[in-house]
This record gives C-alpha cells, structure tokens and sequence, in this order.
C-alpha cells in the first residue's frame, strides 16, 4: 500500500508518502491507522485525534471502515481548509 | 465551456472572466478569495493532492454546469505560498439569466471549501506557522447546496 | 469605498473589480449582465432619469454597505444603445469574508432591476423596436431582501 | 408644475418634459393624470393603462394619490426595467 499524508498529518509523519507491506491482518482504513500507530510513535502524534482525521482510497474520500482490497493509495489528511 | 486550473502562478479574476464574455449568456458572476492580513498573517501557503484535487474541482465544476444549465465555469487555485493581498481562488459562471450565474459561483465557492483537497497554512510576521482549521460554518454554507 | 457610475461608453467588469483588490478583504464577488442576442435583437437601448437614476443608485449602494459591512462597492450601469454581447450593468463588492460579497453583490442586482430608473428598449433585426417589459419575476427576487 | 415622461409613455405623449399651469383644483397625482386626459387624447392613449404607470415627485416614487403641494417635478413612467 502507498501512504501519502497532506498538512499537519504529513509534517507530523515526517514524509509526504510511503511504500509499506501490510500485515494480512490489516483490511480497513481504521486497521492501517492502528497498525501504523504501533510501528512508530509519530503515527500515533500523526492521528492523535481520529475526529479531524480524513480519508481517501485511490483519491476517492471514505469513511474510516472503508476497505483496502483492491486500492492502491491511501491519503490521510486533516479536514480541508482551501479557498 | 469549463475551465478547472490550479497553479503555483499568481492569478487574475479580469483573465478568468475573459473566456466567459462571449459565450452568449445575459449573466455573469464571480468570486476572488484574497489571502487577508489576519492578526500577523503575512503569507499563506496552499497545499494540494495533486491528481484528487482536480478531480474534485471537476466534478463540482460538471454539478454546477448541470445543475443551473450554465454556459460556461472557471476554477482557479493557487497553491504555494501566496503573499498578503494577492488571490487565492477566483470561480466564476456565465449563464443565460442572473439566479443561475449567481447561485452557481456562491455553490461552488461554498462546496470548494468544504470538498476540495487544499490545506492552508497562516505564515506569520514572527516567522512562525500554523495550519488553518476548517470552520464549522464552513459545512454548514456547505450543506445547503445538497438536496 | 463606494462608487456609482452611469455612462454611455462601455463598460468593463475587468475595471469594475481593480479598486476593490486592495482594500484588505478577503472577498470580492462580481455581477455582470450584457445584452443577450435573444429573438432577433441586436442592440438594447438605455434610458435612464437623470439625477434620481443615481439617487436610486447609491441609495442601494448604501445599504448594502451598511447591512454587509462591506469594504467597497461599485455599481455601473451603461445607458444608451448597446450592442448585443456588450455589458450592460456590472456591480462589484468587496468583504471580510465571502457570505457578506456574494449576498450583498446578488441583492444589488436584485433590486436595481426593480428600484432604479432604467428603461429597456430592444432593437431587432427587422427595424424594429420594443419597450421590454417588467417582469413579475424581477419583484419577487427584489422581495427576498426586504426583512 | 414640470411634468417629465420616460420610456414608453414618453413616445406616447411625444415630449421629453413640458412645463404646464395647473388648474386650482388640481391637487394629486391622479388629479394630474385626468386632468392631462383631458387635454388632448395623446396622454389618454400614453396613460391608458393606469397598473402600469409609477410615479415620482421631485426624484422620489409615489403613488398616485400622493400630494402635489410642495413639489415641482411630475415623472410619470413605466414600471423600470434596468440591469
């Protein structure tokens, strides 16, 4: 899966994007916030609160228990502020 | 006639008028969001995803044309770091009659807030930074359109 | 920064916005009607009352100014003969925030078409020429302002 | 009393603006319009639909029972059609 992180969630990553191998047991957008949160504390800065936590799966917007199976991209991101 | 754009380029609502000036229409209306000098804010910076970004702006672009029966559209972002006073967004509609150029631009000014994948950050006069947070109000103007 | 302009030289919306960009705001929404090529016209004709024309004006001006704190506001409006495609009225105004430019620009509109001294006349192709009607529908827009 | 005329009902009556002596018993808006019916049959075929005349004395709209006392200036027009 392809990670990209936009705003404050990118600058608390530390990169705009990421390649990662899932665990077989990862099949939500919920399940890779948990994973990625256990494999390096600056994820769990990153999402530290999940209600200003927004999602896209191939740069369609979801909801947190959206599956994965069959995307390739996963953007998390702040609310949008543009305009 | 629709027109979506999203460049690191300074813009102009006069340039985003022009292609919709003879397209036959009675009506035609605009909006320009300019970065405004808030408490210390000397700069903002936009940030996008590219590719979703512009879908996005499609896609309210193709409802709004749909939906008033418009005759032409135009949206155009700025991303990167934008000085105090200069343009961010400029919308604008040509129509056959007033309501619909109107209530299109105020739609997709409203939507663009609240569906479009930008993030803005406030550069200020001490050099620090902080990203804008999204306003309440904002869904709220948001959720009008959808019916 | 109010302005109200009655000519009979043509009109840009282009110009209209420039003393409006750098007033502060962040809003700045625009209207324009031009002369649309309906059945046969090629030309509309402006007739206007000088002197309470432009006490129509800015009275209308005024009050928008005051009900949406706006930063500037201007209102042209060309009289005389005016070719089809051309620009009969533009109205332009500048806000804090985006709410304020686009209610305020719409209700300017609004209620010039039923508050100011204009009359149309339309040109045809065959020579002839026809006083436009007002239209019922112009009243109830006009209306929804009045609180 | 100067009466001034636009538009269509300006076509009909065949001038921009006349100055005219009103009779002593000429006190209203409405009074003015019979009283110029009466004068020649142009102003009965300029005024022939009353819904559609609006008035204005001295620059402000009135209606037609309104007062002449104290004004100088009679428009009578159509309903506006600007923008």
């Amino acid at each position: 899966m392809r990670f990209v992180y936009f705003a404050r969630v990118r600058e608390a990553v530390g990169v705009d994007s990421e390649e990662r191998d899932l665990p077989a047991e990862v099949h939500t957008v919920q399940g890779c916030i948990a994973w990625l949160e256990s494999c390096d504390p600056r994820y769990a800065v990153a999402f530290a609160e999940p209600a200003r936590l927004r999602f896209a799966l191939d740069q369609q917007m979801v909801a947190a228990d959206a599956a994965l199976a069959g995307h390739d991209e996963l953007a998390i991101f702040p609310p949008v502020t543009g305009g | 006639m629709k027109q979506v754009t999203i460049t690191a380029e300074p813009i102009s609502t006069a340039r985003a008028l022009e292609p919709l000036e003879h397209l036959g229409g009675g009506a035609i209306a605009s909006f320009t969001g300019i970065a405004r000098a808030d408490s210390g804010v000397v700069a903002l910076e936009l940030e996008h995803y590219p590719g979703m970004t512009e879908k996005n702006l499609n896609a309210l672009a193709d409802e709004a044309m749909a939906r008033w029966s418009l005759l032409g559209c135009v949206v155009i972002h700025r991303v990167g770091k934008i000085a105090v006073g200069e343009q961010v967004v400029v919308i604008a509609t040509a129509a056959g009659h007033r309501a619909e150029a109107l209530d299109a631009c105020a739609f997709l000014i409203d939507r663009l807030k609240t569906d479009a994948a930008f993030w803005k950050k406030e550069h200020l006069s001490d050099g620090s930074a902080l990203w804008v947070e999204a306003k309440g109000t904002d869904d709220t103007r948001a959720e009008k359109w959808r019916d």
